[in-house]
């Protein structure tokens, strides 16, 4: 059938439950949780059936309201978007089964109609900007996903929560703004809105409008570095992550960060691509930012005390890798950024999930907390250092094989100092995460011994985190078949 | 060729921009917002794009007016 | 506490239905003049912040309680989705024209197929977050 | 009506000066309720900046009467601005709902002010 | 005692809801004419949703619109007295308006703002309202407050301060409501 595409239904089930949590909310509904997860679990197989369909039928376009690209809003439904559709509705409902418990302690209960309808509504515009063809549309949801996350973080109103929020819905907002300029700009050059429209007419026109059209790639850059937290750009990001509720953070950290990674990536390689890598020196300075940003969020990492703060840091650095892939713009580096936004994806919300554990049942969020945690939760603490593990990348695990691939990007690219400021930063990361694995299991005063906590966890906690666990593993000892997957990916774009 | 009625108002909503960003008075600077909209809508008008103005005056000048000055009597009037 | 000037009382009440008139004219004619869903229903959010401006919150209160207005809400942005999504049965994409909305003579009212239908679930779901917002930004401090 | 000769392109260089100017009291500002006015300013230069790409001059209003083909103005971007508008606005709402909490947890809506509060709850 | 009291009551509502019918008629017809001249046409489509707004609207407003107004100012025996009063108006506002240019551009500027309470005379809320709002039309005139008869104007100079109390116009004004009003109560 031509109308319905399960890619579309995907964004339209989580509009219409966002709009139907409220007035569930209303008649006194009680079980959300059960219900996110009914939700997020059809999204899921939808997105299952569309990577499916992409397989076998190939690039697919749906057009709103049935008016022609140059006109309407466009929908594509190529690899790319199909992968990170995936990986968005997967997050998404792994998180929401982790919810069950979580929720009852950090939400009160009026909220909770409230939490949920924001986040069906930032899955919904995430998912949108993944699938949308078109800059406007694009925009559209940017905000939308930047409105829904300032909520997600200022749910739980304290001090911390509220000058978080502010400072991030500002500068989010000064992000949307040059990109809508950006696109304003676009539009005057081409005449067109739809990537692949704009794209085609840009080739022959940066040319002979090299101001403009610099100018447009120039507020495009800035407005995505800032809401995907680029190094010097990232200053929102420490205390948004660690002053929104866990379960937040691990929506944040885990997705929407990536999301806008994958708008930058599709408007970098598809709209602006001749531009950006050969007349301007901008890919150069994305590769010198993202090595600044690799090294000094590692640093910064070392410098706290407290845990959350200290994982948003090395999240700042993760981003630094994944666009030293993006920017050198060799198809190993593209293959390993994209392999590295999935992994990332994976192993930081695995820890904010741990981390999370802990923090329910202890209160600990210091680091010095963690002394001997691992006696008392071995199970939570074993898949932490796990996650750890992976990401300094240690070699039969995920975060090994994206470092790897993107460090033999650096060699193709010939700028081997970023190979050395990789291996440095691997380094780096083993000083702050080693630290806290050692201490858990074998500092501290207390003469406990091992102390299994499944019966306490309970199913809806352990299902999510083992899951996210085998990923780790499965994905760093059967690297193969994704990288496979992501070459095509690679091989479309930049030819 | 341009409309010389464009140009005094471009003129004028650069000035009333430049005095919001001097003024220290928060409400006398949101009223100063609100004619900056105005003449905004005005000017859109004069382009030929009168759905824009009309939603520019409606919430523009309108909506977000009140809701600054919803905002500044609750915080505090002067700027410090 | 009531404000107790007569003028604005009694105005107010001679222009509501105005001001609601004028915000559904703009809501119902968006296929032919400038105007539509959101800058009506803006007015007509306008016109009960109007009224709670001038009898207090209590009065609005009774004419549009907060449970309405989330339901009513939810309710238009409900309605919006699932006039796009009745495009499906006739195998159309998502928001196309439904045929049983036939396009009508240019200039008329009755056009423009189901735009106008659209508009009005945007107005109402407008209206109601316009009045949300001013409570919650404490608008009843300000009467 | 009296036509001057101006370059056309003053709509554009106004509409920069205009999002300069709001860029500048974002920044310089440390009053949260400036921000949010040199926020809003910014994004009607934007506005602005779209409506110019889409004005042409003797243009009429893209309002089409049966029959008439007279050269009228590209709505498209005047189309797009109605939803630009409605962002920015519900983005100073809840922007404006933000400082009044934060006026309530901190005393002040001054930047300066509020890390200084910060900094003496951390020592 | 109790029973004629509360028959007398019941014939009260009685009449106020006929009456209340009637005046959101008037208001349905009010709204209508205001829906013609937006649209500009005697379409029958655009009729129909006029009309049906209309109704809609004085069925939402109803109560609040009729429970302080109660009653039109204008009758069959005042509607000319009505047009006098606009065409007063209109000469007084012009008259005023150079009366203000005068003091405006004269270099020297004699304005002395002052406040002045002035008791008034009409009845009714209604044609108080109106009156206080032709008071601030008629430039260098603005009525600021108004409780109960009591009416603070706000004056640019002394002289149209004195003129305010004992204005023509309120006379012309009790006129048009001696005449007008039916009390309904």
């Amino acid at each position: 059938m031509l109308g319905v595409h399960p890619g579309v239904l995907v964004v339209l089930v989580l509009l219409i439950s966002a709009f139907i949590s409220p007035v569930l909310d209303q008649f006194k509904f009680k079980r959300f949780s059960i219900f996110a997860i009914g939700v997020s679990g059809i999204v899921f197989a939808l997105s299952i059936i569309t990577i499916l369909r992409v397989n076998s039928l190939g690039v697919e376009y749906y057009h709103f309201g049935g008016w022609t690209p140059d006109k309407g809003i466009e929908f594509i439904f190529g690899e790319l978007e199909a992968l990170m559709l995936l990986l968005v509705s997967g997050m998404f409902f792994v998180v929401y089964i982790y919810n069950q418990k979580k929720i009852r302690a950090e939400i009160s209960k009026h909220l909770r109609g409230w939490y949920f309808t924001l986040a069906f509504m930032l899955q919904a515009s995430l998912s949108g900007l993944i699938l949308t063809n078109d800059l406007f549309n694009m925009f559209v949801f940017i905000e939308i996903s930047a409105l829904t996350t300032v909520a997600l973080i200022s749910i739980n109103e304290n001090r911390d929560t509220v000058f978080a929020s502010i400072k991030y819905l500002f500068l989010t907002a000064v992000g949307s703004s040059s990109v809508l300029f950006s696109i304003g700009l676009i539009y005057l050059l081409t005449g067109y809105l739809n990537m692949d429209l704009a794209g085609m007419e840009l080739i022959e026109l940066a040319g002979m409008y090299p101001a403009a059209s610099s100018m447009a790639m120039l507020f495009m850059f800035f407005g995505l570095a800032m809401k995907s937290a680029l190094f010097p750009l990232h200053i929102w990001l420490p205390d948004a992550y660690y002053s929104a509720p866990t379960i937040s953070t691990a929506i944040m950290a885990g997705i929407v960060g990536k999301a806008y990674i994958v708008v930058f990536i599709k408007v970098f390689y598809k709209v602006l691509s001749i531009n950006f890598f050969e007349q301007t020196n901008l890919a150069n300075i994305t590769v010198i930012m993202a090595g600044i940003a690799i090294i000094f969020g590692s640093l910064f990492a070392i410098g706290q005390t407290k845990i959350k703060r200290m994982l948003a840091y090395s999240s700042v650095a993760q981003i630094g890798y994944i666009f030293l892939g993006i920017a050198l713009a060799t198809e190993s580096g593209l293959t390993g950024g994209i392999l590295h936004i999935i992994n990332h994806s994976i192993i930081k919300t695995l820890l904010f999930l741990t981390v999370g554990v802990i923090i329910i049942y202890t209160g600990a969020e210091n680091i010095i907390d963690f002394q001997g945690a691992g006696r008392k939760y071995p199970f939570t603490m074993i898949l932490f250092s796990l996650s750890a593990l992976a990401m300094v990348g240690i070699p039969p695990l995920n975060g090994f094989m994206s470092k790897w691939t993107i460090a033999m990007g650096t060699l193709e690219a010939e700028k081997p100092l970023y190979l050395v400021i990789i291996i440095l930063s691997s380094l780096l990361n083993g000083v702050y995460y080693l630290p806290i694995i050692i201490q858990s299991f074998f500092g501290g005063d207390e003469e406990l011994g091992y102390n299994w906590e499944f019966k306490r966890l309970g199913f809806k906690i352990i299902l999510p985190l083992i899951t996210l666990a085998a990923l780790i593993l499965l994905i760093g000892i059967f690297p193969s078949y994704p990288i496979n997957y992501i070459n095509r990916i690679v091989f479309s774009l930049i030819s | 060729m341009i409309n010389l009625f464009h140009f005094v108002l471009i003129l004028t909503l650069i000035v009333v921009v430049i005095s919001v960003a001097k003024i220290k008075d928060l409400l006398s600077a949101v009223i100063l917002f609100a004619v900056y909209n105005l003449i905004m809508s005005l000017l859109w008008q004069q382009m030929r794009a009168p759905d824009v103005a009309i939603t520019e005056a409606a919430l523009g000048a309108g909506v977000t007016t009140v809701l600054l000055v919803a905002a500044i009597s609750k915080t505090g009037r002067l700027e410090k | 506490m009531k404000f107790r000037d007569t003028i604005v009382s009694i105005i107010t009440r001679f222009m509501l239905p105005f001001i609601t008139l004028f915000g559904l004219y703009l809501i119902v004619h968006v296929h032919l003049s400038p105007g539509g869903g959101f800058s009506g229903g803006t007015v007509v959010g306008a016109g009960f912040v109007l009224l709670s401006l001038t009898y207090g919150i209590s009065m609005q209160e009774r004419k549009f309680s907060h449970r309405t207005s989330t339901l009513i809400e939810s309710g238009g942005a409900l309605i919006y989705i699932i006039l796009g999504i009745s495009a499906f049965i006739y195998g159309q994409p998502f928001l196309s024209n439904l045929p049983i909305f036939p396009a009508g003579t240019p200039g008329r009212l009755f056009s423009g197929g189901f735009i106008a239908l659209l508009n009005i679930a945007i107005g109402v779901k407008v209206a109601s977050t316009i009045v949300a917002l001013f409570d919650s930004l404490g608008g009843e401090d300000l009467h | 009506m009296i036509d001057i000769v101006v370059h056309p392109n003053i709509y554009y260089f106004a509409s920069i000066v205009l999002f300069l100017i709001g860029f500048y009291i974002l920044l310089t500002h440390p009053n949260l309720i400036k921000k949010v006015i040199g926020l809003n300013v910014m994004d009607s230069a934007i506005f602005f900046f779209f409506v110019a790409v889409g004005f042409v001059s003797d243009g009429g209003s893209p309002i089409v009467e049966a029959g008439s083909e007279a050269l009228t103005v590209n709505p498209v971007p005047s189309g797009l601005m109605l939803t630009g508008i409605v962002v920015s606005v519900s983005v100073t709402a809840f922007a404006l709902a933000i400082i009044i909490k934060v006026y309530q947890h901190y005393g002040t809506i001054n930047v300066e002010e509020i890390y200084v509060v910060r900094s003496e709850r951390e020592c | 005692m109790e029973r004629i009291l509360l028959s007398l009551r019941r014939n009260i509502a009685v009449i106020s809801s006929y009456l209340q019918r009637k005046i959101r008629l008037r208001w349905a017809v009010a709204l209508i004419i205001f829906w013609i001249i937006l649209t500009g046409s005697f379409d029958w489509q655009q009729l129909i949703v006029g009309i049906l707004l209309s109704f809609l609207i004085t069925t939402y407003w109803g109560h609040f619109m009729l429970s302080d107004i109660q009653a039109f100012l204008v009758t069959r025996k005042n509607i000319l007295k009505l047009f006098h009063y606009f065409y007063k108006f209109i000469i007084e506002m012009v008259l005023a308006n150079i009366d203000v240019a005068k003091i405006v551009l004269s270099p020297k500027m004699p304005i002395e703002p002052t406040f002045i309470c002035i008791r008034l005379k009409p009845e009714k809320k209604i044609s108080r309202v109106l009156y206080a709002n032709t008071i601030t039309l008629t430039p260098g005139t603005i009525s600021v407050y108004m409780v109960d008869d009591e009416l603070v104007v706000h004056a640019l100079t002394s002289d149209a301060a004195h003129n305010v109390s004992g204005w023509y116009m309120e006379d012309l004004m009790c006129e048009i409501e001696e005449k007008g009003i039916v009390n309904y109560e």
